[in-house]
């Protein structure tokens, strides 16, 4: 009963190694035997951010942007120990799209023009800033951004009350099902490879129950191979947690129409240092990162 | 005159004395709780910059117009419906149904059908803050003492003309109070709609500096907002005292 | 005329308790002009008798007839002043008196004349701009009278109009009363629990009986008008009628 | 025709609902019709219970903590000078506060748990109370007090037997506000950060575009504040049927 | 004994009017026992003086003082009988009755005697169950009365309590008040505006002149107890008292 207790932040998509662990715990060695996770959802990873810098939770899903900006603004000291999605060539890589019929075809021909882009301050939102920027408009004034959940895009953008939206998966299959739909960049034009999100805790945890996060991270490796080994788990499990039909899911999901997952959960430090260098230099991120600085080998998965 | 004032709020002086020495004390990180000092200092700093006004403007635009139309509407509905037998069944119901309905929960489809702007945001003020207006109008209505309304019947009144001259401000101190309970609701729920979908306004300063770990530039709108509500709290006291002099 | 045909009264409760008869089967035909009283003891019925002539609350049988047509309501011809007084509390007193002239579309000079008129009348003047929370028990019943004056009712239903009075303004008003009643000919429904008052001012005595109230005995008062207080007061047959009605109400409770 | 008044009102809200559905054709707005499957297979399933005691026991543990400090408070108040110079500037100050905007920073300091939802649905409905609170106790009659105090009841005697009483009617219409005030905090605070719960139910789906399970939920929430309003206005009969309400007999005539 | 020393009062006004001054000076001592009676003009400030007298509202001049000492607001020894009645309207006729008993802690069964035993001195036993605004006007007054009564201050502060009565019911709780008074030797402190009333009860009548209210005259009441009412009324004193003290109230207002 008095098993050591884990509080691990989760947020959509992406994360079906921990919803098998959620789900179906009896498949893994340690969950619900040594240790015991409580769980707590969030909408995207600036919360879950603010939420690791509270001590409110001991891991979560994080991008490399929130991750910088813990650090830098909220003094947070973590480790970066698993990976959850990533993009690269032949897989997907979230993109915006516009109406076939518009004459939208760069960033110059948004100025003036409603964009949508989800959470700002997150991962998504500095990519288009950053491509916008590159095309030559200024975000902040050539063009009028809103905060749009991914779900809605599609819908608001066929009502024409915006001229481009960010899709991401279900929702981008389920629009390109439908037709109509054009895309106008994707985020691995500006990167590739590019990590999304991965999995973070605190130091003072890792440090401090190295035995725990071990077991964690030992499941959670165990959590990834399965779902890459077993896809219709992995679609079963997010349907019960997303509520998505397992058909809609079907269509993509683990395939080549999806993020690139690695292989055990591996987190891609290369991509991730890039991604901080671009945002140091374009500003976004204040201080200068080191992925080094993150590491904790002993207690990431390794290849087998 | 100001050492009046000052003494007249002493309790909220004092409360901020003790946040101010809280987080100073080094017991809670300067994230959780930066110190009241620097807040305001951030506050004043915010309010002499105009993107920050704008977006004050905007936030103010919202509040006042979804709580004009719902004190107007609030009224009107909860004393007309409080006249009549079939006005009074359906009035019980609906409110009963409607009232206690989070309407935050259909913020979505407003903004769906009506864009993301202002006119969703005014609406949602409007649907949540009408309540109370209505609530205290029509309850209000409904206990003015029997015999004035039947003075004025006698003296050849309308039944239109009753509601107007008699039972309206009969109910002047009831409906004032759900008033201040609507501005206060107002306030909460257009802040609420900005943070759930950001754009602009005071709402999304907020989830902006929130989501970039500004925790000095978190307080600066909530310090805002609450300081329009208490302004405009303050003056609808005073119009009660103003134009209820009469009441006990 | 008015005319109550077998009126009655049952009042239901709000908690679901029994229901209270207040009214049994009144019949009665008040003349134009006449000034008719009605006496009885505490709880008998007549507040409840005087709204349902003023048309405020339904009867539970019967009719009453103005003028051989069922009241549909209050109406300015029919002016009450209640037991309770039910100023308008966000009125001062003068508001309050102009409040019926302004709704009757009286023009401004008139009702102002009227208003100074009858602050004069119940000796306000000095306390027009008081709200009624500020006015002693007496004030307010005084202003009560006035703002049904003010609009010239044909008939008021007055409900212990003088209840609250010191005798000497008391006195003074009954005099007022008896003046305006005779030189406008009102018709004058009145509740009182002074049966010198009923003797001095009335044509006709209605004495009625307690719970459910009925009516007892209807006595004509057969003293010459115009009635000068101090000759009545020395006036055999008004003695002789204090004590007759005074005697009727003694095995009335 | 007035006892089935509830009846119509909601057969014509559904009607409205059908109406509007079928007019926009849009897939956030489904219609009632189409919502009622997934209702069935929220309670088939068995799956709504838990989010359902959730929600209720965190509402209901606030309200049980503001019942019991804002009635004491509001009705000093009302009643006392000092009381009332101390309290109601703060009052004033923090009743406009957006108490949602507070959400995150609560978690921050008192974690992501039930802790954090409780406080937050606490001071949200207790200020309503302490405010209507305030405003019966003090429009109590005086000659009321008086009588109290001229017969020996003490100073508390008279705010519990007098005050207390006398401004139940008021107090009431703050208690319903505050219900009304809880529903929204109860589910803002379930989807600001989501663990379970009604509101974690309702924002999720929509986040995952589940309309009709957004719907779905959202109709158990209406009829939960039905319920709740309902059982309450029960209570507030039972406890003001002695207040002095106009009675049906408005003059219809004319 | 209860000294007024210099009592004066002036209201100021909410709404920032002028102030009323209400009282001026007031200066009397009322022996133990004693039954004194107020009058005067309505507006005077008798309701404001008994006010005073309780402990309800302060003198803004001058002392009360009860056996030497000065007041210190209400207590049970000094139990009023409002004007406007002020019964708790979520108590039943019964319970309102009861209320001052359970302050008293008086034990249960005698507690409950004794409300069954004013209840049939006010005539009332079959309305214990309503609630007061079920009751018509002098069913309210009888409550209030029967609600001081029943605790037993040993003063009495009463403000026109016999108002809103029917002569009937009047002369019967005239005649129960004396008995009441004679028995226990309360000490009484009476408003009324009936002159009979007041020189039927008193040993002593106050006469105050009109606002800011004074004393204008100071009667003793010289007639034999225990009285009597048919002797009474037949006693040549009384009339003479009846109409010197009338003659008073006529050039007071
Ligand atoms: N709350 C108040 N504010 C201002 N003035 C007041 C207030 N209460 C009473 N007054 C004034 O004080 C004076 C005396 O009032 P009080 O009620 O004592 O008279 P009273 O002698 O009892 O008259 P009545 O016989 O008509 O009851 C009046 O002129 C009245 O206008
Ligand atoms: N709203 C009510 N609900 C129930 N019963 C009522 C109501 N109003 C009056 N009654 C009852 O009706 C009866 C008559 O009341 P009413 O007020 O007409 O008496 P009244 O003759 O005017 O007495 P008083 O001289 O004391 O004013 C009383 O028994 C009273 O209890
Ligand atoms: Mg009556
Ligand atoms: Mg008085």
């Amino acid at each position: 009963a008095d098993l050591p207790t884990l509080r691990v932040g989760w947020t959509v998509p992406a994360e079906e190694a921990k919803w098998l662990l959620m789900k179906r715990p009896e498949l893994f060695q340690g969950i619900n035997k040594t240790y015991r996770v409580e769980w707590f959802q969030f909408q995207g990873t600036p919360p879950i951010a603010q939420a690791l810098v509270a001590n409110a939770i001991d891991c979560g899903t994080q991008s490399p942007i929130s991750f910088a900006q813990a650090v830098g603004e909220g003094d947070f000291k973590g480790y970066i120990l698993g990976s959850l999605a990533q993009e690269k060539a032949g897989y997907f890589s979230v993109y915006w799209g516009t109406l076939d019929g518009s004459p939208i075809r760069s960033a110059q021909d948004l100025k003036g023009k409603t964009v949508a882009s989800t959470v700002f301050n997150g991962g998504i939102y500095f990519y288009l800033l950053e491509w916008l920027k590159k095309g030559g408009v200024d975000p902040a004034k050539d063009l009028k951004l809103v905060e749009i959940p991914f779900p809605q895009v599609e819908d608001q953008l066929r009502a024409g009350r915006i001229a481009a939206g960010p899709f991401a998966q279900p929702f981008a299959s389920r629009a390109e099902a439908r037709g109509g739909i054009r895309k106008i960049f994707e985020m691995s034009e500006l990167l590739s490879p590019l990590t999304d999100t991965f999995e973070s805790c605190r130091k003072d945890i890792a440090d401090g129950k190295p035995d725990l996060i071990r077991a964690y991270m030992a499941d959670f490796k165990a959590a990834t191979k399965h779902a890459i080994a077993h896809p219709e788990d992995a679609k079963k499990v997010t349907s019960e947690v997303t509520k998505i039909d397992y058909a809609t899911l079907d269509k993509y999901l683990m395939s080549e129409r999806d993020f690139y997952r690695d292989p055990v959960g591996r987190p891609d430090f290369q991509s991730i240092q890039q991604t901080w260098d671009l945002f140091t230099r374009t500003g976004y991120i204040k201080q200068k990162m080191n992925a080094a600085d993150y590491q904790k080998p002993e207690l990431t998965p390794a290849n087998d | 005159m100001i050492l009046r004032a000052l003494r007249s709020c002493y309790s909220v002086l004092l409360l901020l004395a003790a946040w101010e020495l809280f987080a100073r004390s080094g017991m809670v990180p300067r994230t959780l709780l930066p110190p009241v000092s620097l807040v305001l200092q951030r506050t004043a700093i915010a309010l002499a910059t105009d993107t920050f006004v704008a977006d004050l403007a905007t936030t103010l635009f919202r509040l006042l117009a979804g709580l004009a139309l719902a004190v107007g509407l609030g009224i009107a509905l909860g004393v007309i419906s409080a006249q009549t037998r079939a006005g009074r069944a359906i009035f019980e119901p609906l409110v009963r149904v409607l009232g206690p309905l989070p309407k935050i929960a259909l913020f979505p489809v407003l903004l769906l059908t009506l864009g993301f702007d202002n006119t969703p945001r005014i609406v949602l003020v409007l649907i949540d803050a009408i309540f109370p207006v209505m609530l205290a109008a029509h309850y209000a209505a409904r206990a003015v003492d029997e015999k004035l309304i039947w003075s004025a019947r006698a003296a050849g009144t309308s039944p239109t003309g009753c509601v107007l001259r008699v039972i309206l401000p009969a109910a002047m101190p009831q409906i004032l109070t759900g008033i201040r309970v609507a501005a206060v609701i107002a306030c909460v729920v257009v802040f609420l709609s900005e943070m759930v979908q950001p754009g602009d306004g005071l709402g999304d300063q907020m989830i902006r500096a929130a989501r970039a770990f500004r925790s000095v530039d978190m307080f600066v709108p909530i310090v805002v907002i609450s300081g329009l509500g208490f302004i405009l709290d303050t003056l609808l006291a005073l119009v009660r005292r103003r134009a209820l002099g009469w009441a006990g | 005329m008015i005319r109550l045909d077998r009126v009655s009264k049952t009042y239901t409760r709000a908690g679901g308790g029994e229901p209270v008869r207040a009214l049994s089967e009144i019949s009665a035909d008040i003349a134009d002009g006449a000034f008719v009283t009605i006496v009885g003891p505490s709880g008998c019925g007549k507040s409840t008798l005087l709204y349902i002539v003023g048309g405020f609350v339904p009867a539970s049988g019967g009719a009453v007839l103005v003028e051989g047509k069922p009241i549909a309501g209050p109406g300015p011809d029919r002016g009450p002043v209640f037991q309770e007084f039910a100023l308008f509390p966000w009125k001062t007193v003068r508001q309050n008196i102009r409040f019926g002239l302004a709704e009757q579309n009286v023009p401004r000079a008139e009702a102002d004349r009227r208003v100074d008129e009858l602050l004069d009348l119940v000796h306000l003047r000095q306390y027009a701009a008081l709200y009624p929370k500020e006015l002693s028990g007496g004030m307010k019943q005084r202003v009560a009278i006035a703002r049904t004056l003010a609009y010239r009712p044909r008939t008021l239903l007055m409900d212990e109009p003088f209840g609250a009075l010191d005798a000497h303004t008391r006195a003074k008003l009954q005099d007022e009363l008896l003046q305006i009643w005779e030189r406008e000919r009102k018709t004058v429904l009145f509740i009182t629990h002074g049966v010198d008052e009923a003797v001095y001012l009335s044509d006709r005595i209605l004495v009625m009986s307690a719970a459910p109230g009925a009516i007892k005995a209807d006595i004509a008062v057969d003293l010459p008008r115009p009635r000068r207080r101090e000759e009545l007061l020395r006036h055999p047959r008004y003695q002789e009628l204090v004590i007759e009605i005074g005697r009727m109400m003694d095995t009335t409770a | 025709m007035i006892r089935f008044g509830p009846l119509i009102v909601l057969a014509a809200l559904l009607a409205l609902w059908q109406a509007a559905g079928m007019a926009m054709r849009v897939e956030t707005l489904p219609t009632p019709l189409a919502v009622l499957p997934e209702l069935w297979a929220l309670f088939a399933s068995g799956e709504i219970w838990g989010d359902l005691r959730a929600s209720l026991y965190r509402l209901a543990a606030g309200f049980v903590l503001a019942l019991a400090t804002g009635v004491p408070l509001g009705i000093l108040c009302g009643r006392s000078a000092a009381v009332r110079g101390f309290v109601s500037p703060l009052l004033a100050l923090f009743y406009p506060v957006p108490k949602a905007a507070l959400i995150p920073i609560l978690m921050l300091w008192l974690g992501a748990g039930d802790l954090s939802k409780i406080t937050i649905i606490y001071l949200s409905v207790t200020l309503p109370i302490v405010y209507h609170g305030q405003q019966g106790a003090a429009a109590v009659e005086e000659k009321l007090v008086w009588s109290a105090r001229a017969m020996g009841t003490g100073r508390a005697g008279v705010l519990l037997r007098i005050i207390l009483p006398a401004s139940l009617p008021e107090l009431l219409l703050g208690v319903r506000v505050a219900i009304v005030i809880g529903l929204i905090v109860m589910i803002s605070s379930e989807m600001i950060v989501r663990q379970n719960g009604l509101g974690y139910d309702i924002f999720n789906a929509m986040d995952m575009a589940q309309y009709r399970l957004t719907y779905a939920v959202i109709v158990v929430v209406a009829v939960l504040g039905f319920v709740l309003d309902a059982t309450f206005e029960r209570l507030r009969r039972r406890l003001t049927f002695w207040a002095p309400e106009r009675q049906d007999q408005l003059p219809t005539g004319a």
